[in-house]
């Protein structure tokens, strides 16, 4: 069977809506009689509602309702729980207070922006105008924002429930002792004191919701910007507000970006929900700007402490971390994995370290909840372990790379040669580390570059180059597995596809694209297994109604799981294609063989094509005794392991000496995404990898006072990436099929954001290594300017 | 993202716009509106009155008259930054005009919004305080004439009264053979300076050097401007830079770092006219 | 947000003790309050407006002072809310004669910002600082010489 | 207290009476129902919102309405020529310039405005034209060269 499509540079079929300003975003939307929800949030990081008073905006002309904490209490509304449970080391089960939809009388708010009360009007400057008029009284306390500091006696409490505002604690990997003495006994220490700072996701789009209940056959409709609808449903629905599941239909629209921060469960979602019932009309809340920076999850939060050990000819003997992970106020639908289970389990890295151990701490915090953002855990992993390679390497006087090409896991394919087990829980299906890091390196052109630094050291531009190399677990996951770690949804996916009478091909899937391109990929899939061409093939996503489950698209899982799910399908299309076919060709089954769209008896010019198998199959006049009619397939595909993408990327930056600047010169990513179905869609998916990636090295982080307000909460002054502050990237890449799953393919869509950042943070460490700084261990993200400068004159 | 009520009035001479603004509300002259507009989507200024002065005539327009460049107060950054006649008096106030916010910015805010509003951190007042402009203004008592030096009277603050317009900016185009450069140290989120250094130095070696970013208002940094006028290297006359001013900080950039960044670009400012 | 700031005032400590005690003259001073009523022991309404640059905003709270030792020191403590965000302030003040007729007067405290104001307006929150402690100076001396 | 406007958006015109507070983007998007045209922040930063009034690019959401009482408008809706795309929209489709679309529109706007006043804009101008517009998937790199399609198609039109 030739391939048409897959593998090719295919253009995106969802890209005429959006480049004409036709997509159909959640804010976009008006239903008649819509009302506007404005929600009144806490100012405060830790405060008591001691009264509210809506009387005044109630009385306001155009005001239709405004509810407070304690009508949702009335209505027996407990507030959103996490998605996931982690128990501590000892067994004692996670502590997990609900997130309220509004925080009543009489209650705390937890972190600035805790939303108090909502006031519903006809227009939304009128429910702006009549928020002012609520009064609320606040009695309040201190507030605890780093997670370091929350765990220590005494410190401000989060939750009542939760004793020193730990959530849980956590561990992973070999047995500590064994883990202290290989550390004890090496030849070398690395060690190193460092901080994996908050991120805001900073989707463009901000997060929109509209409730719509129809009193007329008691269902509900949710249009949200989310990544995951099902998800959505299953959570408000069975957890939250009590309703089955079979009245409500849940719609992801095309939504603008989530990167993470549109997985989660958030508790507007219900809340608009909520209201449409009571007031029997649309509701829809949008999120300002300002409003996101202090409701979306946050990502990231780490506070560490890694040492890594060397025996005398420079190979690792062991790996022991200490991190406090900041899980913000409430536990949000995924926050417990993602300092565990997708981080920990990674901290084997590309390297055959022997003896590894993970102690985790998670915190309660004033502060918006943390939760995935992309690359959840991974990219904390790669941090750690990249950095510490870099300054390894430094104070032993080795070459980077030299070091690291020797401590890689040998390659294996993971069909002659088995996975590779890890000494913390994961198996990797298959890879070749060593050629990753060599292309890259070619790319470079490493001695020319240690020659050009060696001159720039001499001058006020320093130059720079930070290496880094990094492999994620991706496409989650084995339902079976994630369920033993206390994840509270199977993480399979459904692909259904409906064969029209006219061969035309509806496809159904529980992935969500909000820019990685389903429409596409997807039936570039679709259309070569079938032998159809693309324009005959419609993905559609994202709406609860029409696809029967999904899990939703995060984790780099779409393809992998999704798209495998799909093939299934098809399997079984074909398969049943096959029973149609050999009896209009009065063959055998045995004896067709499909391809390039038609059935064909071995050996002879004998074929029907599939069209007409379709058609036949829908207008069974002369048809397979006992063959059903209909030709439309739905699976459940359960993937047996994670993907395991890797990947090299080298950041070539400059400094200058005087300021503290940082210009990021060359960036060079050397990815093995597993088979690549869109090369261009891919490379776009590492291109905004990198960004995000680079943006945290060099630009991104929120900042908390000490009373837990976020002083950088716009775009005044949180710092992100423009066009200007980044260059050209180099890419090139491997393929190494993934051995498991049909399509062969890893994921790309986190890959950029895992490996880039420790590249970046590296190139300026070796920058002011090369210009005489070489005690300079550690330089806080972002590398503003001044900590860069701070860091030359310390 | 919804402002407070208010009315809006579209003057049609600076005459209309003055008498709009004296009938008692709390009223605000609208310019380009980047610096307002933004403000009263979050709600943090709620006036009774916006007086649209956009639209009159007589604000608009780039001359040359007898030695002296004048830019009426209406014209945006873009039109100054592209002007032939600035690019060829004084190119350094194109360059700095430039340097302002982002292209859309540059489109719609205007240099008479820019100085009214008087922003610590803008590029105008450095620009023009070193280009020794002179601001006419007009008010209920007249016109009158006053110097950028005078203009600027500290954080947010200018010598305008409430009901006053400014109506041009008037510049004397210096000797030929003067050099001058707009240096900007730009915080990467606002695209404000975190440093703006404006140096002019004519043949005569008279030299003016103004900051933004630095401290409260912009300002002509004199410990600088005598050294280089003087004589002094390059390198002695940037290390007096800032000395002496309350030094702005922030989350970006702290008062210490700050002032470095003055003295280096000081250096540089002073390296281009040299 | 760090208050600090010292002054040196032609009056005796005397007079600065009994100007700083005195409410009408507390309202003239402290910069953007316009009223100021007594509501108890050392505890007063306040009322103020700040107007700088593109930001205006009526406040309202209360200011009491505290930790009292005449003539030399007390703790000014303000609480002002409004609808863009809240200002809470903890300022010690203290008077040292230089002279018979010359006051240092300096102060050391925090403000806490909260809301709107907190989130968006850090870029010139160090120039506000500035500026109201010049304008409280100003001010101070303006009404000594009156 | 509303005020009559009239503005011509894509080719027609609109009389409208509208509140004095009401931002441009609400109007064109509230009740003109061109929601082609996006917001995503309000500090006029992100640059979603670019539409171009009398020729040149502006943040709709740093004007009111009133403002634009007499002007001409464009928005992304209308720069197609009836189906043939601006070559700008093919240079976006063509070179994946956009992931999830929604700083397209604004981008594409900003980038018209660019190739208007620089037909033959360096890497380095298209970086520094395109300052005020956010994009969060594309790490800039597609839309660098979006855009320097467009410019060399544009150039070919001009010269053919």
């Amino acid at each position: 069977m030739s391939n048409k499509y897959i593998g090719k540079a295919v253009k995106r079929v969802e890209d005429k809506r959006f480049i004409t300003g036709k997509g159909k975003y959640t804010d976009d939307m008006i239903l008649p009689r819509q009302t506007y929800a404005y929600i009144i949030r806490s100012p405060y990081a830790h405060a008591q509602v001691k009264s509210i008073d809506i009387s005044q905006a109630l009385a306001t002309e155009g005001v239709v309702a405004v509810f407070t904490g304690d009508d949702i209490a009335q209505s027996g509304i407990n507030g959103v729980p996490a998605g996931w449970q982690v128990n501590f080391k000892n067994g004692d089960i996670m502590k997990e207070p609900p997130h309220p939809l509004l925080v009543g009388t009489g209650s705390t708010v937890k972190h600035v922006g805790d939303a108090v009360a909502v006031v519903i009007a006809e227009s939304k400057e009128i429910a702006a105008d009549a928020a002012e008029l609520v009064e609320i009284d606040y009695e309040v306390f201190d507030a605890v924002v780093n997670p370091v500091e929350a765990v220590k006696e005494g410190a401000p409490l989060v939750h009542e429930s939760a004793p020193n505002n730990i959530a849980f604690d956590w561990e992973i990997g070999n047995p500590k002792a064994e883990v202290d003495e290989a550390i004890a006994n090496s030849h070398h220490v690395t060690s190193l004191e460092f901080v994996n700072q908050r991120m805001v996701p900073n989707p463009i789009e901000p997060r929109s919701a509209i409730g719509h209940y129809e009193s007329s056959s008691d269902r509900y409709t949710l249009y949200t910007s989310t990544q995951n609808p099902h998800l959505i449903r299953l959570l408000m629905c069975a957890f939250v507000l009590g309703i089955p599941e079979h009245k409500v239909r849940v719609v992801g629209p095309d939504v603008g970006g989530g990167f993470g921060s549109k997985i989660f469960h958030y508790t507007e979602e219900a809340l608009v929900t909520w209201c449409s019932k009571q007031i029997e009309r649309p509701v829809k809340w949008t999120s300002e700007r300002s409003e996101a920076f202090i409701t979306d999850a946050h990502g990231r939060d780490h506070v560490t402490h890694a040492e890594m050990g060397f025996d005398k000819d420079g190979n690792v003997t062991a790996l022991r971390i200490k991190t406090f992970a900041n899980l913000g106020a409430y536990l949000s639908t995924f926050a417990p994995a993602v300092p565990t289970y997708l981080h920990g389990t990674l901290l084997q890295g590309l390297y055959t370290t022997p003896k590894i151990h993970l102690d985790m701490t998670c915190a309660f915090t004033h502060t918006n909840a943390v939760d995935a953002y992309r690359g959840a855990g991974r990219p904390e992993a790669t941090y750690l372990l990249e950095r510490l390679m870099d300054l390894a390497a430094h104070e032993m006087g080795v070459d980077p790379v030299e070091l690291r090409l020797k401590n890689f896991i040998p390659p294996f394919d993971g069909v002659n040669q088995p996975g590779y087990q890890t000494q913390v829980a994961l198996q990797y299906d298959s890879g070749n580390y060593h050629e990753v890091l060599r292309r890259g390196v070619a790319m470079l052109g490493y001695e020319e570059f240690r020659k050009a630094q060696a001159e720039a050291a001499q001058s006020n531009k320093l130059l720079g180059v930070g290496f880094s190399t990094y492999i994620e677990a991706c496409g989650i996951a084995p339902s079976a597995v994630v369920g033993a770690l206390g994840a509270r949804a199977g993480l399979y996916e459904v692909g259904q596809v409906r064969v029209q009478p006219t061969g035309k091909v509806s496809v159904y899937t529980g992935a969500h694209s909000h820019g990685q391109g389903h429409e596409t990929t997807f039936a570039q899939v679709v259309a070569d297994k079938l032998g159809i061409p693309l324009e005959d093939v419609e993905i559609h996503h994202g709406d609860t109604e029409t696809v029967a489950f999904g899990m939703g698209t995060y984790g780099s899982r779409s393809l992998a799981v999704g798209g495998s799910a799909i093939v299934k399908s098809l399997e079984k299309i074909i398969e049943k294609g096959a029973k149609i076919a050999a009896h209009k060709l009065e063959a055998n089954e045995e004896d067709l063989t499909f391809a390039d769209g038609k059935y064909t008896v071995n050996g002879t010019d004998k074929s029907v094509a599939f069209g007409d198998i379709a058609l036949t199959a829908y207008v069974p006049h002369n048809y397979p005794a006992g063959l059903e009619p209909g030709l439309d397939f739905s699976s459940f595909y359960d993937p047996a392991n994670f993907t395991y993408p890797y990947g090299c990327h080298i950041a070539v930056v400059e400094v200058d000496k005087e300021t503290g600047k940082v210009s990021l010169k060359r960036f060079i990513a050397v990815d093995d995404v597993g088979n690549v179905i869109n090369p261009m869609i891919v490379d776009g998916q590492i291109h905004g990898g990198l960004a995000q990636g680079i943006g945290q090295a060099l630009l991104e982080g929120a900042i908390f006072d000490e009373n837990g307000q976020l002083i950088n909460g716009s775009y005044m002054d949180y710092c992100m990436p423009r066009a200007d502050d980044l260059p050209m990237f180099e890419l090139d890449r491997t393929e190494t099929p993934c051995p498991h799953n049909p399509l062969g393919v890893k994921g790309a869509g986190e890959a950029g954001c895992i490996g880039s950042t420790p590249a970046v943070v590296n190139a300026v460490l070796d920058a002011l290594w090369s210009g005489g700084f070489g005690h300079v261990k550690d330089i806080l993200m972002p590398t503003t300017p001044e900590r860069v400068w701070r860091a030359m004159n310390s | 993202m919804i402002p407070h009520s208010f009315d809006y009035k579209r003057a049609s001479s600076v005459e209309e716009a003055i008498e709009i603004l004296q009938n008692g509300s709390y009223a605000k002259v609208l310019g380009g509106g980047h610096s307002l507009v933004p403000a009263l989507k979050l709600r943090l200024n709620a006036p009774e009155t916006l007086v649209d002065v956009t639209r009159i005539e007589s604000l608009k327009g780039i001359t040359i008259e007898e030695g002296t460049l004048i830019i009426g107060a209406a014209n945006t950054h873009h039109e100054i930054a592209t002007s032939a006649e600035v690019q060829n008096s004084l190119s350094f106030l194109a360059d700095g005009a430039s340097a302002i916010g982002d292209v859309q910015v540059r489109n719609k805010g205007t240099i008479g919004g820019s100085i009214a509003h008087a922003d610590p951190s803008a590029d105008w007042p450095a620009l023009l305080l070193a280009a020794n402009a002179q601001i006419v203004i007009q008010g209920a008592d007249g016109t009158k004439t006053v110097a950028a030096q005078d203009f600027f009277t500290g954080f947010f603050s200018t010598v305008l009264e409430e009901s006053d317009i400014i109506t041009q900016i008037r510049i004397p185009i210096p000797p030929a053979g003067t050099k001058s450069t707009y240096q900007k140290f730009v915080q990467p989120a606002s695209r404000f300076a975190i440093v703006g250094c404006a140096a002019v130095k004519e043949p005569s070696g008279t030299t003016r050097v103004a900051f933004a970013g630095v401290s409260d208002y912009a300002f002509r940094d004199e410990a600088v401007e005598s050294a280089s006028s003087s004589g002094a290297s390059v390198e002695e006359a940037a290390s007096k830079a800032a000395e002496g001013v309350s030094i702005m900080s922030d989350h970006y950039a702290s008062e210490d770092y700050r002032k470095h960044l003055a003295k280096v670009y000081a250096r540089r400012a002073l390296v281009e006219v040299s | 947000m760090q208050l600090t700031g010292s002054h040196t005032l032609a009056a005796p400590i005397e007079k600065v003790w009994q100007m700083l005690m005195d409410t009408d003259i507390l309202a003239k001073i402290v910069p953007g309050v316009s009223r100021l009523e007594k509501t108890g022991e050392n505890e007063f309404e306040a009322i103020s407006e700040i107007k700088l640059g593109p930001v205006s905003g009526k406040f309202s709270g209360g200011l009491t002072l505290s930790d009292i030792v005449e003539p030399s020191t007390f703790t000014l403590n303000v609480s002002q809310n409004s609808k863009i965000g809240n200002a809470d302030a903890s300022i010690k003040i203290n008077l040292l004669a230089l002279d018979a007729q010359q006051t240092e007067i300096s102060f050391e405290g925090e403000a806490k910002l909260s809301g709107l104001l907190a989130r968006t307006g850090q870029r010139v929150l160090s120039g506000v600082a500035n500026t109201l402690t010049k304008q409280f100076f100003t001010n101070f001396e303006e009404e000594i010489a009156s | 207290m509303e005020i009559k406007i009239s503005v011509n958006v894509n080719g027609k015109n609109y009389v409208r009476e509208v509140e004095p507070r009401t931002l441009l983007v609400h109007f064109l998007r509230d009740t003109l129902r061109l929601t082609g045209t996006h917001i995503g922040c309000d500090t006029s930063s992100c640059g979603a919102c670019t539409i171009h009034v009398d020729g040149v690019a502006v943040k709709s959401c740093t004007m009111l309405a009133v403002q634009a009482d007499g002007s001409s408008i464009t928005t992304i809706e209308g720069l197609a020529q009836g189906a043939e795309l601006h070559p700008l929209q093919e240079g976006f489709k063509e070179c994946h310039g956009l992931q999830c679309g929604f700083c397209t529109p604004g981008m594409i706007m900003t980038a018209a405005d660019l190739l208007a006043k620089n037909p033959n804009p360096s890497e380095a101008e298209i970086r520094h034209g395109l300052e005020g517009n956010f994009c969060r998937c594309t790490g800039y790199h597609n839309i660098v060269k979006a855009v320097q399609y467009a410019a060399e198609k544009m150039g070919t039109e001009i010269s053919a």
